[in-house]
Parts: C-alpha cells; structure tokens; sequence
C-alpha cells in the first residue's frame, strides 16, 4: 500500500465510523474494499492522539530550511518525513547518506549526472552533496533505470532524504 | 540578538533552549536522528532537519552532519545544551572556522578545563580552594610519606595511568602507608604496565557541592551561588537543591569572590559550574568545571529570578551581565530538583518503551521540563531522563512537601521510572534532615531492600 | 516481500487495529490483501489509560471515611464505586438516597427492620439513614425477597451505595 | 493547624485546594457528583465521597448532603472554593451550626457584601470611592437632573426593579435627561409593573481592576496588590494579570491603605476580593466584593510569593498574619493568566465531552492548574474552566512572550477549546500595548471574525 492509499483508507475509516457503518464493501473498476468493524470497537474515541498527530503533521523539515537559505532553490520534492506520494510501488529510493546542499551536476553549467531514462550501475556517481564546503559524492546504490529526481539543483537535503527513484534492473 | 539559533541536542534541555529561544523572539532549527522524529523538540521548533540514525554517534554527535545542518538552515549560533557535543571544544572550534557562533565558552577555555591536572592549577592559581596532594608522581613510600604528613591522612593513593579502582589505597595512618603503597603500585603495574602512583587527600562522605556562575565577553562575571547535588547513584545526580544547608552566607560569599575573580582571570565566557567536595568540616575543594549548561539549572533559576538559558544566548549575543542580571541578585526561597529516569526505581535497568499514561503535576510552584508525552516512546539509544520535577517553596520544608504532593501526581505508565525511589527518598528522615553525602542513595538502597 | 512493503504492511496493521478492523479485502490490479483479525486482538493498543486506572482503582470512598469516624463499625461491604463483584444477576439494588449514616433498626438494641429472607414490600421501611442528626427512613423500591445486607449498622454511607440486594417477586 | 479538611467543589479549585492541604500536612476529603466519579480531585483526595447525582443543585449545592459527608468524614473545617456555597451566608452558617469551620469570612459579612447597596453604604463610610449616584429612588425628571448635575455626565438611568437592560438608559446630555427618563420610566413599568429609577455614573469603557485582600481572625488585614481583569466576554473574565499598568505605585499605597482600614471595620476575615471600575481618566469605583478565593488568584501569588490557599487555611485555624506574610510584603514580575475553556473559541458553545489528547505546557515561568487529563471527560453539567495557564515573566513583555509560547504547546484534542481565542489576543497589537477596557474582547471579535 502506498502513503497517499493509507491515507485515503484513514479518511475513509474515519468517515465510516462518524457514521456508524458496520461493514463496507466497493468495487470501483480495478478497485475493491470490503471493510467491517468490529461491533464494540466501531464507537471508540480516541482516533487522534498526539503521537499520530505529529506523525500526521510533520515538519517542515527540509523544505522550510531550503525556503530560508539563499541558494536554494523552491524545492519540488518533499523531504523524508514526508515521502512523495506518487511513488510508483517496486521503485527504490536512493536516499541522500549526510546533511547538505544537493547539486545534479559536476559544476554550475555542466550536464547533469543522470536523467530520467537513464540507466545507472550500482556504484555509480548520480549527485553532488556539498556539506562543510566539501564535495560528496553521491553513488547508486542500485543498478537500473532513473525514474524523477525528486530534489532541485541548490536544495538543502536531511539525512535519509529521497534523492531520486530507480526502477531496479 | 540572533535571528536564527539551532539547538544541537535532544530531549528536555532542547525543548528548554527552545523555548527560551522562541520567548526572545529567536527563530529556531532543531535537528533530530530518525529515532526522534516524533519528538516534541522537533514538532515545536520553526524548522527541523533529520541529521542522521539513531545511534547518537551517527547524529547528534556528527559534527559534520551538526554543522551541513547549521549551513543549510542559515543560523547564526549553536547552543548545545548539556552533554553531546556541549563540552567538545573540537565542535567549538568548527563552529568558530564555520562562522557559527557557538553558545558556551571560547574552545581554549573548554579545553584548559577539559584537562583535570591544568583546571586544578588555573584555579589553584586563583586561591580557589582544591583538594590537596603531590603535585605529580611520588617516587617511593618515603616520598609519599612526607606528602601524606602535608596533605594529612587520610589520603588516597591513585594510579597516574589507571581508573576503575585498580591501583587504588585509602591510607588513614602513617603506618599503614609502605604496605599500601607497594600494594598499590604493584597492582598498577600489573594493570597497566605502569605502577607510577600519585596522591590526594581523601574526603569521607564528602558532599558535592557546585557553584553556578555566569560571564558576559566583556569581562564580568557574577556567582549566581550554589547547589547541593549529593544526592546521587554512581555519579548520577538524582535530586538536587538550592541552595545547600551546609552553605552559610559567609561561605557563599567568600567562594563567590573567589570565584568570580578567577573566572575573569581565565577568560571564561558565558554560563559554568563549579563542582567542589565539602568534607565534614564544612572546607570546599575544587574538583572540576562543567563548561555548560547543567540539568539542574532550574533550581538556580528558581531561587535567583534569573532565566540562565536566556542568559546564555544574551551573552553568546555580546550583551552584558549588568542588563541581564537584576541590579541586586539574591536567593529567594528553596528549590529541589528530581531527575525522572526510565529506570527500574531498585535494578536501575533503563527502560525503553512506550508512555501508555503521562499524567503531569502542575500547581503552585511546580515545575516540569520535559518532552515527552502520552504515547511518546523512549528509545533505547540515548539517556534515560525523561522528565525534570521542579518544586520551589518559601522554605526546604514547602519545597519538600510541594515535591511529594507533585511525585504522587506524576503518573506514568507503559515504562518503568525513578519516581516510586524518590518518593521513598522525600519519606527518609535523615534526607528530611538534610543528613546526606554523596553515599546516602547507596546507603538507602542496602537498608531499604526492594 | 521487500523491506520497504513489509514496512507498509506493518503500518497497515496497526492502523487496521487501531480503528478496530476485524476483517478487510483489498483487490486492486495485482495486489490482494485478506485480513481477518482474531477477536481478542483487535481491541489492543494501549490497554492503560488514565481514565481506566482511576476505575481500576477507585478511592476508598466511604470505607476510608467510615474507618475515621469513630462511630462507624469495620465496613463490610463495597463503596458504591466498587460494587460487589459476587453480585447474582437479576438482583435488585436498594441504594441510598443520601449521604449519611445507616441504621438497620428503629433504636438501638431493637430488631432490625429486614433480615436476609424477609420479604419486603415496595414502600416498606427498611433502614435509616442519620444525616445532620435527623433520622431519614428508608424505604424498599421494589417488593422481593431480602437476600442480603451490604453494610454494617452505624456505618458511613455516601450517595448511591448498594444498602441491600433483594430478589424482585 | 487542621488535623482534616474537605473541599466542597470540583475541577481544578478543588484540586488547588487539595493539594494545598496536602502540602500543609492536612488529611483531605474530596466529595463527588456521580458524574465526577473519574475526577482527579477524587482520585488525588485522600478520601472522597459520593454526595448526589451529575446535577449541581442535587449534589454540590446541596447543602445537606455536603455537611452530612463532612460529619461522616469527621472534618474540622470545609473549604468551598470559588462558586458553588462559596458566598452562601446559609451554607456557612450551617457550618457553624454544626461545629465545622467554614474556612472564610463569617456568614454575617459574607451577607453584608451580598446585598449591593449595602456594601456600597459599607464602603462609603470607610472611604472607599465607589460609584456615585442617586441614594435611591428618583420621584422625577427634575430631581433625576438635580442628581445627575451632581454626579456629573454620562450617567445611567436603571430600574429599581429590573435587570436585563429594561428600563435602562445612558444619558450624556442634560437636554436628553427628561426624554429619556420617561421612557426608562415607561419601559421599566410595563416590564416590572414598577417604573421606580435611580442613577448612577456612567462609565465609558471602564476597566476592572480588583484588589486582593487577606484578613486574619484577630483584626489584621493587608492587601495583596491588584489584579487587571478587563478582558472579559460577557462578563467572564478571560486573561487576568497582575500588576495592572493603570495603577500606580501612589493609587496602591493608597488604595491598599483604605482597603486595609475598611476590611479592619467591617470584621472581615479570611481572602477576598473588591472589585472595581475604572474610568479613562484613571478613577476607580468599587462595584462588589467576591468573599472567596478568586479564579484568577495565581497571578497574585506569582508576583507576592504568598500562597494564597495556604494563607485561607492558616487563618482559618487561627494563625495570625504576620506569621503568614513575608515581613516585607511587595511585587516582584509580571504574571498573566489564561482561562481555558471547553468551548469553541468563536461561537463560546460549551464543548463537553472526552479529551483525546492533552499536552500540557511545561518549563521556566509556566504554571497550569487543571484537574483534566487524557481521556478525562468535561461533563455537561458544570462550568466550562478546564485549566489555567500561568506565564511569570521579569516584566509584562516576558510573561507574554512565555504565555505565547505555552499557549502553543498547550495541545487539546477532542473538544473545542478557547485556546485559539487566547493566541489571538495574545498577537493583537492593542493587547500587547496594554490598550483595552471590559468592551475589549466583542471588539476584538467583530474586527477578526471567524
């Protein structure tokens, strides 16, 4: 299941059970959902506790950092809290290993490393990331094709940050 | 002031720099391994950045990662809190070459009191009062015989290259000391390859006793008195107050001085503790500087009126201590201190888990520093406080009741905790009394079997 | 199964078991997802809270205030918080109107108003309950048999607790 | 000092109550409503007892089965807490009647300031400014205009027989006073069937600044300072500080001085409250006095270091003032309270229920008192109070930047709270400059709507 599917089944349990629903079943083309409470749970209370509400309600982690550091860019992709939704299933996420300012290319101007359609080894070089004015690079951790880069060129990255997905050779 | 600050720490004391930050108008970053990432210090910063895994090493004792993370939030200073990085005067040292000011003293003035023999001679130098012995390696029995006769028995023999009680001698008459002294460097050998021994006075159940002070860079300085921290298991402070029975004005005055000449003299910047051992006369000895901020500040804070982690960031900011500090800084009132453990209350085995109940003390001067939470989880990598309980009263007798009305309303469930110990604790007479030193809690544990 | 969908279907159990799910079908193009949770395990998540341990561990009520009145005899039965867990059911429960103290006889050294076995009419004086020095009867709510007597005589009593139990006619 | 004590309330006074006794080394005992059973003033007392059904007046207000709980429970002394038998004169008496402390003032005072015009009449003669106006009824227009020359425009116009606005009107020229006095006259007649008007200064937005007092049982009084109270809806209050900025250090001398010299005449004992108006130009006029422990006590106790529940308790059992109060009684800080209700924070529907989540702000300067918790319930019969929040800071400006602060880790789920209400309020330029009078909050509302 991927994260943008719990969520919809979160809302949709949740709007089930604010109407007292017992059981649930659809069918909707290629989609089909039987659903059924148990009877002495259905009415329970505390759907929202603090945990889950801070794991609904992430930070802003990298994105509010990036939006507050010169050289960055207006970030597309999410940071890690918060994976991108749209995630193919059977897809790999390289994810960035250190803290600091992602680059696509070797220098400014030059050809990125990779590109979507790309196919990439295992080992290979696929991003910069700058931390403490050193240069990092950054290697695949899987052999196959890129699918997105889901970072921009100058944007500040966390650890275990989502940089690109690879659909695996 | 700063504009943006980036808390390098975890727990309560980030969610305590934090809010200081936040009530200075202070814009702040916190930085979280990925155990944390449910952590109240990350959901009330402005902005958080994942540094690494869990393991601390990997995190928040990365500087590397501490230091992307800083420069990639644009912040202006560091505060590090209490342990981790906060006494590291390498990160110091970072932080400086990366134009990050770092909240604590000069890296110079961390190092010189990181190293135990030179902090004993700087404040040696300053007449601050430090425990006596040979000044070095003792070549022979003899040597260390007329040493004792200075110093005056009983003294302790240690290992110059040793630790963990090998190579180790109480020696309480000038008879006994040939024996122990061979006895001593033979087993020193034998452990380390290296029988050179060296001598300091002992102290009998001495009491520990720390002076907080604090310094602006423009040379003031101010003491803002002491705490009593005796009460404590294996070096693990468990309640602390302010101030101690056993400090009278005079002496408070006195150390104060002291101190506050000798920290101008050693150029120490922003907020320290003086840790000494008092024996049972009463006589202060130096043993070390804690270079930070302590877990037990707020009982200071408590009697002085003075917020010391908005000192801390005012003085990091170049203000100085006459606009920080009230034009008369005096006690008021009593103030202790319990460290809430996820421990078992006797085998002190740490206990990780998830918070099922928290249900938190509150009301009239009770304090509670925490960040954590019902359904919060404790994770096995990193200390085990989960909770700091501050009682204060207009005495040590309404600070004690305060604490034991608030112990019985601190109720946690799902993890194992320290409370049901201190609550045996505030019920014993002789801590009621104030009869304590630094071996009271073991003594308490062998009488009052679990 | 990949770690990343082992994480995934973690989340989704205990999601499902959080809102209580005891059975759910998900068919949608190649993925199918059966689950059927045992009873006993479904209700799980925190068993603890708070509000149960104030019912799990309910004050000494009457018991602690009978104890400090010197009048007061050793109390027998429970507080009305913790009614007596022996109770056969279809029993009946005469509860105290009123705070006060309870008396099973008209005087001192009379006979008892009921006994165990006694058949009381609706309406029928069974005890008295001294509340600021006035005497208050008590009357039976319901005609039955007496089976038992739940509190002591000079007794402490709050409002609500279980006096007698009578089997209804 | 008490051997045992009951507190006839609920919610977070009784627990204040409660845990002062505790702290006193008193024995407590809670009584409950059915619907309270679960309540942390039950489960923190060392005794409780069930005295009614979920309905107030079956059970807290009843007052049989109040004083039959105490007699079963063997207690010295009832304390009532605010609201509830709080300024019942009957309730008290019955106490007295039945040898049980009723730990305020006596019945007879508490019924003298019950009685509007006669408190007024009380104050009057002790000099105690207080609202000026007609003494009684007015026969005509003519003599209502003598009057209000006297007293001086605006002034207003009020049935004697009526409440609720009828038969009500502002005057602010003389021209307008016979107009306007025969349609007060007819309205107040056909709505009460008696057209009888008097008059008093009209106070254009008036401030509410109250004065705290404690009186002993052997004729010392002192006065605690003032308490701003003028953010209020409907005549609840919302946020209380203290200091107020409108009064000066001259009209508190002053004020406290008068107060003390009138409480001493009127033989009144115990805590309590005189509340008054004020008006632009910075005149206060008594309207009433509360003779019980206010809500909004702990800001008081922030800035004077007094326990102001303890103190009720010690003169209670007899203690004298100067045993209680430090021997210079003054100011130190600035303290803000917020109440939090259960209640939506724009519409003010009460919001009863289950608290899902409740995270409660913590750390330096916060105080809360509350007696909910996690999955507490709000029951629908009582009041809407489910904690205050308490920010002590240096100055005004700090205990704002602190309430701010804690107002955002004040976390409630599962109800509706005024919280958001309260961080409106808390970032209104007009709040933050001390700019606002008891018409403040409609204002505030009208110009942000939901």
């Amino acid at each position: 299941m991927k994260q943008q599917d719990i969520e919809d089944l979160r809302q949709l349990i949740e709007f089930l059970k604010l109407h007292g629903v017992a059981e649930f079943d659809v069918d909707r083309g290629d989609l089909k959902i039987r659903l059924k409470f148990n009877p002495q749970e259905s009415g329970s209370a505390s759907l929202s506790d603090l945990a889950r509400l801070l794991q609904s309600a992430p930070q802003s982690v990298a994105q509010a950092a990036a939006a507050s550091t010169p050289a960055a860019q207006a970030g597309g992709a999410a940071g890690a809290a918060a994976e991108p939704a749209s995630v193919e299933a059977g897809l790999h996420m390289v994810k960035s290993p250190i803290v600091g300012t992602f680059y696509g290319s070797p220098s400014p101007g030059a050809a990125p490393f990779v590109a979507p359609g790309d196919y990439v080894e295992k080992g290979q070089v696929i991003a910069i990331i700058e931390a403490m004015k050193l240069m990092n690079e950054i290697e695949a951790d899987v052999s196959g094709e890129v699918v997105k880069c889901l970072v921009s060129n100058g944007q500040a990255i966390e650890f275990g940050q989502p940089l690109f997905s690879v659909r695996p050779a | 002031m700063f504009r943006k600050v980036m808390v390098a720490n975890r727990g309560e004391i980030a969610l305590r720099v934090l809010n200081a930050c936040r009530e200075l108008g202070i814009r702040t970053v916190a930085v979280y391994s990925e155990a944390d990432r449910n952590s109240l210090h990350v959901r009330f910063a402005d902005e958080a950045i994942c540094i690494g895994p869990p393991r601390a090493a990997d995190s928040y004792l990365n500087v590397p990662a501490v230091i992307s993370a800083a420069e990639i939030a644009d912040v202006e200073a560091i505060h590090p809190g209490y342990g981790l990085l906060s006494e590291n005067a390498n990160f110091a040292e970072v932080c400086r070459a990366s134009n990050i000011k770092f909240i604590g003293p000069p890296p110079e003035v961390t190092r010189l009191m990181g190293e135990k023999e030179k902090a004993r001679q700087a404040m040696k130098k300053a007449k601050v009062p430090i425990l006596p012995g040979s000044d070095g390696v003792l070549a022979t029995a003899e040597e260390a015989r007329a040493w004792a006769e200075k110093v005056g028995y009983p003294v302790i023999l240690k290992a110059k290259a040793g630790g963990g009680g090998r190579g180790m001698r109480i020696v309480r008459e000038a008879e006994d000391l040939p024996n122990l002294f061979h006895a001593a460097f033979t087993e020193a050998a034998n452990a380390f390859g290296n029988g050179e021994l060296y001598m300091e006075k002992y102290i009998e159940r001495p009491r520990h006793i720390e002076f907080q002070v604090l310094a602006d860079e423009h040379g003031n300085v101010a003491s803002l008195f002491e705490r009593e921290c005796s009460i404590q298991r294996r070096h693990q402070k468990l309640i602390e107050e302010a101030p101690s029975l056993q400090v009278s004005a005079k002496m408070r005055e006195e150390i104060g001085r002291t101190l506050t000449k000798c920290m101008g003299e050693i150029g120490y910047q922003n907020a320290g503790t003086v840790e000494f051992l008092m024996d049972s006369s009463r006589q202060l000895y130096f043993i070390e500087m804690n270079t930070r901020i302590q877990v037990e500040h707020p009982v200071t804070e408590a009697i002085t009126g003075v917020d010391l982690v908005k000192a801390q960031l005012r003085i990091a900011a170049g203000e100085k201590l006459d606009a920080i500090l009230p034009a008369k800084l005096e006690m008021r009132g009593h103030a202790i201190e319990c460290r809430i453990n996820a421990e078992h209350p006797q085998r002190f085995t740490p206990s990780a888990g998830k918070i099922a109940v928290f249900n938190v003390p509150g009301g009239n001067g009770v304090r509670v520093d925490t960040a954590l939470y019902a359904e919060g989880v404790i994770p096995p990598y990193y200390d085990s406080l989960i909770a700091k309980l501050i009682a204060y009263g207009v005495d040590r007798a309404e600070a004690i009741a305060k604490m034991e009305r608030a112990l019985s309303q601190f109720i946690v469930q799902g993890i194992d905790t320290s409370i049901p110990l201190h609550e045996a604790i505030f019920k014993d007479a002789a801590f009621k009394a104030g009869e304590f030193d630094t071996g009271y809690v073991e003594r308490f544990l062998e009488r009052s079997p679990s």
